[in-house]
Formats: structure tokens, sequence, C-alpha cells
């Protein structure tokens, strides 16, 4: 059995008398690709935000690679290789695209504090950014500034942007928001391409991706975790489906 | 590069040079720098209005020549004046450089002039280092030295047997040379000494702890608009009556206006009054008033007086400016008319002159006052600082 | 070459011929105009690293000016007036108070930072004026230019000229490679999306502290430069409106720019000398002036430039 | 005798603080609402005095000085909203910061093309002069009693309008939410101006207050602006309890300070080293106040947001 990458118990978290995340309790795998749906509202950003380090939790602990995270910063969690991409897309809009992921690189290449040499010139940074940019589709757009990319290949970038970091889990979050159809595809097909190599925490509203990607899936109703399981246990699972797919079973 | 920025770059450049005029050294050239915009301006307005006024006097021709005067602003700031000192020097190529209101930009402006060997005629500020070990035989003043006011004020209150009194001014270089230069020459006990922030807007938590040591006397020093807001203030506070203020350099012609009965009875000393009986002083009162509609400042009065100075200076040379040994020993002769009266200069060129006890009194109208010489303080007083000058003539 | 390039080296070759052509005119004044230009170029290039590069809006930058400054006033004050050590003591102390008012203001953000930046060049010059041993508001004479030994001899205007040239030179080298370089990239990254820069790994905190030294320590040597040209130091080198025309400078040559400062700088001290000279009331026409070139002309001078570039 | 004195200072500075809340309140929710930093804010503070003080002067009436002084610095406001910074609220701090720096620069001049440079005194009309003893020993200048009064009683209003109607109900929300309230279909533009104008009306009431016992003249309102940005980092930006503590607090330090400082400190070390230390001190007191506040709450002692 693969060992537990990350292990979330009784993570609770409220906003005056809204509870976002209410007690939930979640593993992933070493290799897995994570699910985790829910109607809006259940919680899902808030609770990546509160495994980025980008919120603290107000009660729960959170286990990373064996190591008890909770207390981290956010940046110190993604030294550790935990990454998460953004809902709404977060990018430098105002670097090129190359410079977007090169920086990603930087960030795990050693300290910054390097005043002279140009890092445009670092083959070091340049190389494996350049890599990344290919694998994800956008080598012949490196040089384009992120503002003038279109949305989807903003999205692409912003995974990218994550991949760069070398993570041990991605967490991503609703990475196909926003896209069309044809701009959807691709990056399912990328997805698909990644698993298996990298552990993926994945919140997702585009059920195909979500059952085409994942091994298991978490779901999330307001605040808790009502099911866990293989994409054909959670069809069949009836809470599910009176909670979340509601009309379907009425 | 393209068109556009270029042509911004060398327009500016080109107007920056062109605006020097051509060179014709015919003529006397003399860079008045005072302070023309800002708060201080009011001051600078008024020495400009007396340097026109003694141009009118002299025909527009100061020792005979045709002159030009090219003012300048400091805007009160010493490195501001340091560079339109350098800008009469060099671009203008002044004969004479004067004017000058506030001791650090005189301390920044001075040796730049001197150093450059123009003559230069202070027409108010006094620090004491220039009348010591940084006096210069190009720099003569028309003034006093910053300490010689308060002497005269400490001196007149030991004479009338005044003791606790409480001293304040603000808390920068001249506040604390004014009060130094007050307890020289005051010998009765101190009740207090407070130093207030430059520019603080409200006295009132100075008022009550002044009030609350009960002193026989106060004595202040608030130059411009710190002194209309202090003596408002303490009128206010309905101590008027009770503690009488004397002052230096607080209540002139330009704040009693603005004060009116709040001055009434308040005492200064100074040099110059616009009551002082003599022809010259007359002549530039009434003047004045004709052709400004208001009585002028000491100020105005130094900056008239450094004009005419250098008019004995060129005529005692015949108009021949290269001749600076010559203007230089015929300044030291103070010989013109003065509106302050005959004075003579010291071995350091600071004058040796009267100080005169003035009060505020009801003028035209209560609402009005006016200054009036009481009596003289000193008689011919020389700064304490001029042993400390090695100049010898 | 782009143009912004080109610009700034003709600007800087421009700098160059002024001591000949001041010369050929009989007007050694424009020596000192141009060297008063240069040495604010020079703050206005260490602002921008701080406020163009790294999006932090110190409203106190004068301060840096005010302690450059006086660290070769105190010191020739006790008659010290070797030159390597009194520039020495110019940067390393503003380095130490960029650290001190940076430790606590680059925490902040915002208009906090704006404020509490503020605040303290309040304090220092609130210091400044009452510090009686160094002259206080009536400021400290500087008896002697820094002196450099056989080497150097800054009372020679012409000389001192060039120093002042090739410290803007170098400074603006400097600054570019700073940032473009793996810590300038950092820097950038951090203003331009704080929450992303956090989420690849870097605390910007620190990188951020560092630039802020590094602007308040390049601003010291200005001070240094500029106590050197007036020969005299006052409180009102840290005054806040003095801040505020150093921010002026940045934004009117073009923020984030190597070529912005310089000519920021060039245009508004050379404006301000053409205005005054024309108008006691110049305020009123600069200040509109501002206002427009902020509603209007945002990204200043080496902006219309980078329009040029699109067009043409 | 000494609690009597640190009565009247007591007093002295909460008159001192009400003056800063006047400022501060406009600043704070032009700040909360808007997001604009208003550097000129001062000088609406400057026109209020002036008008005031000229209306005085040529109509001989205090009360159509003070009605004159009100109404010229909220109708002066709201053109300055419209004209300058209407486009001003999308952009970011450092174009507020410069563009009202130059409006400053602007008002300063054509204070001093209109008036001239020349300090303008008012005197206190003949009913608010006199003293009134509020504790045996204790003359207390009446007009600044009622500059207290005046100040408290507006912070009262203020309270109530924020918290008990509906336009009080669109600021606080403003100040949390704009889409929001642009989503609930109230003009924005429209309570944008009303805000400004509002501010700017009480930044005046406050140069009013100030021209009888100030010096009005030009630059007179930077000076009360720091201090006044001073109060509104300590309260926390956007909220007016916050302004109104951090006035009382800064008021409160720096009136003590300057009165107790220096004694105190003599008693400590001597009194020639508090001589000059005192002073210097006192005027860095609020500068420090506000760095310890920050270093221990970055968003300020009522604030809720960070930036």
């Amino acid at each position: 059995m693969a060992e537990t990458l990350l292990l979330v118990t009784e993570l609770r978290k409220t906003f005056g008398a809204l509870r976002a995340t209410d007690g939930i309790t979640l593993d992933v795998l070493a290799g897995e690709t994570h699910a985790i749906i829910g109607p809006n509202g259940a919680g899902k950003t808030t609770l990546i935000a509160q495994l980025a380090g980008m919120l603290r939790p107000d009660s729960g602990r959170i286990r990373f690679a064996g190591e008890d995270i909770t207390p981290l910063s956010a940046q110190a969690r993604s030294r550790r290789g935990l990454a998460r991409s953004f809902q709404i897309t977060s990018i430098y809009r105002d670097f090129t695209a190359l410079d977007n992921v090169a920086l990603a690189v930087q960030a795990h290449a050693g300290h910054s504090f390097r005043f002279w040499r140009p890092a445009h010139e670092e083959r070091a940074l340049r190389q494996p950014a350049q890599a990344i940019l290919n694998e994800v589709g956008l080598a012949a757009r490196a040089d384009v500034l992120a503002a003038n990319l279109a949305h989807g290949e903003q999205r692409q970038l912003e995974v990218a942007m994550v991949l760069a970091t070398g993570p041990r889990l991605l967490l991503l979050d609703e990475p196909v928001a926003g896209m069309g159809a044809e701009e959807t595809q691709r990056m399912i097909e990328f997805l698909a391409r990644l698993k298996g190599r990298q552990t993926m925490l994945l919140v997702e509203h585009d059920m195909d991706a979500v059952f085409s990607l994942a091994d298991r899936i978490s779901v999330l109703v307001y605040g808790r975790v009502i099911a866990t399981g293989t994409p054909a246990e959670i069809r069949a699972n009836a809470d599910v489906r009176a909670a979340y797919l509601g009309e379907e079973v009425a | 590069m393209r068109a556009t920025t270029r042509v911004v770059l060398a327009g500016l450049l080109a107007a920056s040079f062109a605006s020097a005029p051509a060179m014709a050294q015919q003529k006397l050239k003399i860079g008045f720098i005072t302070t023309l915009s800002g708060p201080g301006g009011i001051i600078g307005e008024h020495m400009k209005n007396s340097v026109e006024l003694a141009l009118d006097h002299l025909d527009r021709k100061v020792g005979g020549l045709a002159t030009e005067v090219i003012y300048g602003d400091d805007q009160q700031k010493a490195d501001v004046g340091k560079q339109v000192a350098d800008e009469m020097l060099k671009k203008h190529q002044v004969n004479f450089v004067s004017g000058i209101i506030w001791s650090h930009v005189m301390l920044a402006v001075a040796p730049t002039v001197t150093s450059a060997s123009t003559l230069m005629i202070g027409t108010n500020a006094g620090p004491h280092q220039l009348a010591g070990e940084l006096c210069n035989e190009n720099f003569f003043t028309t003034s006093w030295q910053n300490d010689q006011t308060p002497e005269a004020m400490g001196k007149y209150m030991s004479d009338e047997g005044l003791n606790d009194v409480y001293l304040m001014a603000p808390n920068y270089a001249a506040g604390k040379d004014m009060l130094t230069g007050f307890k020289r020459t005051f010998k009765g006990r101190i009740a207090g000494e407070v130093y207030t922030t430059v520019n603080q807007p409200d006295y009132q938590a100075e008022i009550a702890q002044l009030r609350a040591k009960n002193p026989k006397a106060l004595m202040v020093f608030y130059p411009g608009g710190m002194g209309i807001q202090f003596l408002k203030q303490y009128s206010q506070a309905g101590l008027r009556g009770q503690i009488p203020v004397y002052s230096v350099f607080t209540v002139d012609e330009i704040s009693l206006p603005a004060l009116q009965h709040a001055a009434l009875g308040q005492f200064e000393t100074r040099i110059w009054s616009p009551d002082l009986k003599n022809p010259a002083n007359q002549k530039y009162v009434d003047g004045y008033q004709k052709k400004f509609g208001k009585l002028p400042p000491f100020y105005g009065a130094q900056s008239y007086d450094g004009i005419m100075l250098i008019d004995s200076a060129v005529r005692a040379v015949k108009g021949n400016l290269a001749d600076k040994k010559g203007m230089i020993a015929a300044m030291r002769k103070a010989n013109f008319h003065s509106v302050r009266g005959k004075y003579t200069y010291n071995h350091n060129h600071f004058p040796v002159q009267n100080f005169y006890l003035l009060k505020a009194v009801a003028g035209a109208s209560v609402s009005q006052p006016v200054m009036e010489i009481q009596k003289t303080v000193f008689a011919n007083h020389k700064d304490s600082y001029s042993q400390d000058c090695k100049m010898k003539w | 070459m782009k143009r912004g390039t080109t610009l700034l080296i003709g600007t800087l070759l421009l700098f160059a011929a002024i001591p000949p052509i001041a010369g050929w005119l009989n007007e050694p004044f424009y020596l000192d105009l141009f060297r008063r230009v240069m040495i604010f170029a020079i703050a206005a290039a260490s602002l921008n690293l701080i406020l163009g590069y790294g999006g932090m809006v110190s409203f106190g930058h004068a301060a840096y000016l005010g302690v450059g400054g006086y660290a070769v006033g105190i010191l020739a004050h006790y008659g010290i007036d070797n030159g390597y050590l009194q520039w020495a003591v110019a940067i390393g102390a503003s380095a130490v108070v960029a650290l001190a008012i940076g430790s606590i203001s680059v925490r902040t953000s915002g208009i906090y930072f704006i404020m509490i930046t503020l605040a303290f060049t309040q304090m220092l010059y609130y210091l400044g004026v009452s510090i009686e041993e160094f002259g206080g508001d009536d400021g400290l004479r500087l008896a002697r230019r820094s002196q450099f030994g056989d080497l150097l001899d800054l009372a020679n205007p012409t000389l001192f000229y060039y120093v002042v040239l090739a410290i803007l030179v170098l400074v603006v080298f400097a600054i570019h490679r700073l940032v473009n370089s793996r810590f300038g990239m950092v820097i950038r990254a951090a203003r331009s999306n704080e929450a992303r820069t956090q989420a690849i790994g870097f605390s910007p905190y620190p990188y951020r502290l560092a630039a802020f030294v590094i602007s308040g320590a390049i601003c010291g040597l200005a001070g240094a430069l500029l106590a050197n040209h007036t020969s005299f130091l006052t409180p009102d080198f840290m005054h806040w409106t003095r801040s505020g025309e150093i921010m002026f400078m940045v934004i009117l040559g073009g923020i984030a720019t190597s070529a912005g400062p310089v000519l920021g700088a060039s245009v508004l001290l050379l404006l301000e000398d053409l205005l005054s000279a024309w108008t006691v009331h110049w305020q009123i026409i600069l200040g509109p002036f501002l206002v427009l070139v902020v509603l209007f002309a945002r990204k200043g001078l080496a902006g219309l430039l980078a329009r040029d570039e699109r067009h043409g | 005798m000494n609690a009597i004195l640190i009565v009247e200072q007591a007093l002295n500075g909460l008159q001192l603080g009400v003056m800063l809340f006047l400022m501060a309140a406009g600043l704070t929710l032009v700040f909360g609402i808007m997001n604009l930093v208003n550097l000129a804010h001062g000088s609406l503070y400057m026109v209020g005095a002036y008008l005031a003080t000229h209306f005085m002067q040529t109509t001989g009436s205090y009360a159509l000085g003070v009605l004159f002084g009100l109404g010229g610095t909220l109708v002066v406001g709201i053109l300055v909203e419209v004209i300058a910074l209407r486009t001003l609220y999308e952009r970011d701090h450092l174009d507020q910061v410069l563009a009202t720096f130059g409006l400053i620069l602007f008002f300063n001049e054509l204070v001093a093309i209109l008036w001239g440079r020349n300090a303008i005194y008012s005197s206190l009309p003949q009913f608010l002069s006199g003293h009134v003893e509020i504790l045996p020993n204790l003359n207390y200048s009446l007009y600044r009693l009622v500059i207290i009064a005046v100040g408290l009683l507006v912070a009262g209003l203020l309270w109530y309008v924020v918290t008990h109607t509906r336009l009080g109900m669109l600021i606080r929300a403003g100040a949390s939410n704009r889409t929001m309230v642009a989503a609930l279909g109230v003009n924005i533009r429209l309570l944008y101006t009303l805000v400004f104008g509002f501010g700017a009306a009480l930044a005046g009431l406050a140069g009013l207050l100030a021209a009888p016992i100030f010096a009005v003249q030009t630059g007179m309102g930077e000076l009360i602006l720091i201090q006044v940005f001073v109060v509104i980092v300590i309260g926390g930006i956007g909220s007016i309890r916050g302004a109104f503590a951090g006035a009382v607090i800064v008021g409160m330090v720096d009136t003590m300070g300057r009165a107790f400082l220096k004694p105190t400190l003599a008693t400590v070390i001597s009194p020639s080293a508090a001589d000059s230390a005192g002073p210097a001190l006192a005027s860095m007191l609020i500068y420090l106040l506000m760095a310890v506040v920050l270093a221990i709450r970055p968003q300020g002692l009522f604030g809720s947001r960070g930036g």
C-alpha cells in the first residue's frame, strides 16, 4: 500500500456563523489523484487555502509527508513540496510566460540573494522552465507577456508554474474553470499524462474531468466530507446522490 | 531616439541657456536674494519693495552707473539659496550679492559669494559665525549680529529690575542663540526656559505650564507666523493683562496688522523703527507708504540701506567696479545716510550701532497699533563675537 | 538597441558634454545646475529601485539624503575630511537607518507603508532641527569638500562634475543589473503578485528589506554628494516635500525604467529653474502640471517613448 | 495645584484631539470607502479657515462666516472631487499621493495670490471670548470649550449616522465591499462625491474653528495633515471609531509630552540634558507612538484591513 502523503484531521474554520470547514478529515496517498467535489459553498476553496497555508484553521491538524505543517507559512509549505494553483488565475501578468515559470524554478533553486548576473542568462533557470512550458503545450508562447495570453493559456501557465516548483503534492483549484470545450479537453489530457507521476489533489466542478482523472473522490457538503471512494463507489453512493445530485434521485 | 522626446529635452536646455542675458559689463549688477515664495515670501516682498524704492531714490543709477538688480528666490532653503547664489555669480556675473533673511541660508550663501571674490552685503541674517571665525573682508552687513537684539532686551529688563522671567523660543538654533544672547545681559532670576517645536500651531499646553509657574514677566522670540499665533493665544488665555510680554523679532510692521490690539503694550528691542527721526528715514518711510501703501518693517529698512551702502562704495571708486579694495575701504567708512542714523563698522564688518526699546502703541486707531521708540538701550553696541574675527584694518 | 536605452545614453552623453559647452559659452553656472540634476537623478534612481521595481511607495526617501549628508558634515565638523571614510560612513549610516526603518515598515503595505516611512522621516527631520551641536535648523557648513588625497580634488568644479557623472552612470548600471538578477526578479515578482510569489515558495520580506536597505544606501551616497555640492547641510534635506519631489522625478521620468529617474530629475529641476525665473507663483503652475502628469502621462517620459516604439 | 494643571492639560489634549478628529473623520472615510489617499485634505482645512475669515470680515457676522466657510469648503471639496480626484479612485496610492501633492502646491499658491502671503487675523466673536471657571482656580477659555463640545457633538452625530441610518449602512458597506454597494443599485459616483464633500466640510469646520486661535496663512494645512495621518494610521484606516480613539490618544500624548516630558526627564537625567532632549523628544513622540503601534498591530488599533 502506498504511503499517506497528506493527512488532514478534524480541520475547522468558521467565519462568524458560517462553518466553512466543519471538521474535515481527509488523506491523500502518494501517487494518487484525489478529487474533491461538492456544491458551491461546500468549503472547497477554504479547504485549499488552509492546506496551502494562506488561511489559518481554527482547529485541526495538517500532516504532510509525516510532518505537522499546520503552523507553517505558505512559502514554507511550498518549499516542502506542497504547491497550489489558484482558481482565479494568479500569474505575473507583466512578465513573459517563460519568466513566470523561471521564477518558480528559481524559488526552489537556492536563495535568491544574487545581485549581479542577469537571471535571463542563467541556463539553470531557463532550461527547466522551457521544458515545462513544452510539456504544458506553451512552447511557442514562451516570450509572450502573460497578460497577452489567451485565458486557457493563462490557466496552462498557472499549472506550469506550480509544476516548476517540483512539488510532491499538487493542489489544483479548478484548473479548467472558465475554459472553452477544446481548451478543457487539452487540459484534461495534460493532467492525464501527469497522473501517476505526480500526486494531485484536484478541486473541480467539471464532472467529466473528475470522473476521468480521479483515483479517489471525496465529496464535501457544508464543510464536511460525506463520502470518500473510487469513482464507481461515489457514483453508487446513495448519500452523495441525495445530498449532491439531489434532483437525480427524485 | 524619437523626435518628440529629443525636442522636449533640447527645448528645455535651449530655453535654460537662452535666459542668460548677453554679456555687457558696462553697468552695475546686483543680485538680491531673498524669500519670495512660500509663507516667508511676505518678508521678501518688503525687502524687494525697499530695494526698488532705493533705486527710485537714486534715479535707477547706483553709484552713478546704470543698474540692474536680479532678484533670486531662496525658497527659505539653504541649498536653493546657494544654488541661486551660484547662478548670480556664474550666470549673471553680478558685482554685488545682497539680501538674505535666514541665518541658515546666509551660512550657505555668504561663503560661496565671498570665496568667489564678490562683495556681499547681508541685509538681515547675522549668524555668529560670520561675525567671528568666518568673518571676511568681502562681507558686510547692514543689519546686526543675531545675539545683539536679545542682549539689548536683557539689558533693559535687568535695568528695570525685573526678576522671575520666563523664556520661550522655538527649538532651533536661532531660538537658542536668542535666549543665549538674552541671558548674557540679563542679571535677574529666570523662572523657566521652554523650547517649542518649530511652527507648532498651538501653544496652549506651554501657556498652561507658564501660568502655573506664575512668573513676573515673559520674554519670547517667535518670528513670523509663530509670533502671531503665540501672542493671539496668550491674549486669549487672559494673560496679557497679568504677565507682561517682552519680545524680539516677534512684533513688527508685518505682524502688527494681524495682531491688532493683541500687540498693544508689547515691548521689543531693535536698531530701527519707522518713527526714528532723521531725514533719510523720513524720506524712506514716506516714500514707502506712498508707493506701497503700508509701513515698511526693519527688513526693508536694512535692505534700503544695503543699496545705499553699495551706492557709497561705487561712488568712492568713481564707477571702477574692478577696484574691490577701494570699494571695501569705502564701505568700512559707512559713509552714507543710513535710515537708522549714523553708524560705524566694527573690524568684522558688523555695524556698531544703537539699539532702542520699542513699544506697540495705538496708531490711527486702537486696532492699528504702531511701534514707537521709548528709549535707547545701547548706544554704539558691538557684537560679542568680533574678538574671534582675525580681520584687521 | 531599445529606444529607452538610446535615450538614456543620449542624456548621459549630454551630461558629459555640459562642461565644455558651459565653458565655451562662458556660463559656468550650468555646471552647478546639471551637477545638482545628476545628484538628484542618483537619489531618484535609488527610489526607483524600491518604488518602481519593488512597489514600495516610500514617502520618506529624503531621510537618506539627510543621513548621508550629515554623515559627511558631522565627520567634517570633527575635522575628519577623508573622503573615502566620509562616503563610506555616509553609505553605511544610511544603510543602517534604512535597516531600522525598513524592518518595521516593510512589514506593512499600501497606505500604512507610505505613512510610516513619512513618519520616520519626520522624526529624523525634527531630530536634525533640534541637535544644536550640528547647527540645528541653521545648518552645518562644510568648510572643505571631501578629500581624496592627490587622486581627486573635488574643489575643481569640472572634476567634481565628472565624479558625479561617473557615480550616476555606475548607479544606473548597477541598478539595471540588480533588477534583472535573481534578486531583482524576486522583488519585481513580489510587486507584481504577492500571493503567487509566496505560493511558489518565496518569502518576500527579506528580499524587500534588502532592496530597501540598498536603496537607502545609494540615496545616502547621493546625500554625501549633495552635501559636497552645496557645501552646506540643513534638516531641509529631509523635509517631507523633498521626499515628494524625488517621488515625482521617478514618476515624471517613467517608473521602473532605467532612463526614468535621470529624465525625471532633469526635466523637473530644469523646469523649476525656468519657472521660478519667470514668476514667484511658479508653484501654481507646477502643482497642476504634477496632477496632469499623473492623470495623463502615467508612464512618464520613458513611457511616452514606449508608445513611439509601438507605432514606429 | 498640580492636579489642576494636569486637568487643564488634559482639556488641552482633548481639544487638540477633537480638532484632529474633525480632520481625521473625513480623511479616514475617503480612505476607507474610495481607497483614496488625499494629501490635499489639509488644503481644505486651509480653505475653510480662509473662507470663514474672509466672510467674517466682509460681512461682520460670525454666523455668516461660519456658514460661508462650511458651504464654501463643501463646494470646493466637491469641485476637487469631480475635476481631479474622481479619476484617481482606481489608480494606485502612488498616483494619488503625487496628484494630491500637486494640489497642495496649487492651493497654497492660489491662496497666496488671492489673499496675499500675510497671515490673516480674525478675532474671537464677543460672545465666545472670555473664560469659564470649570474648577476652583481653573479658568478655561470658553472658545476652546466650545471647540471640544462641537467636536464631541460631531463625533456623536457621525456615530449615529454610520450605525443607524441607511446612508451609514451604505458607507459601512462601501468600506468593506464596493461592488456590493454598486450591486444594490446605489449611484456609487454620487455616494462618493457626497462622502468626499462631507469630509471636506468637516475639514473646513476644523479650519474655521482654528482660524481665530491660529494664524490663517498659506501652508497652515500641512502640519496638521501629517498629524492627522498619524491619527488615522494609529486608529486604523477606514474606521471612524479608530479615528476618534487615535485623535484623542495623539492629542493627549502630544500635549502631555510637551507639558511634562522635560520636567519628568529632568528628574532622571541632568536638567541641561533634559533641556535639549526634552523638546526634541516631545516633537517626535507621536511618530514614535505610531511606529510602536504599527510594529505591534500593523493594521492599527481598530483597522480591519492590512492594505
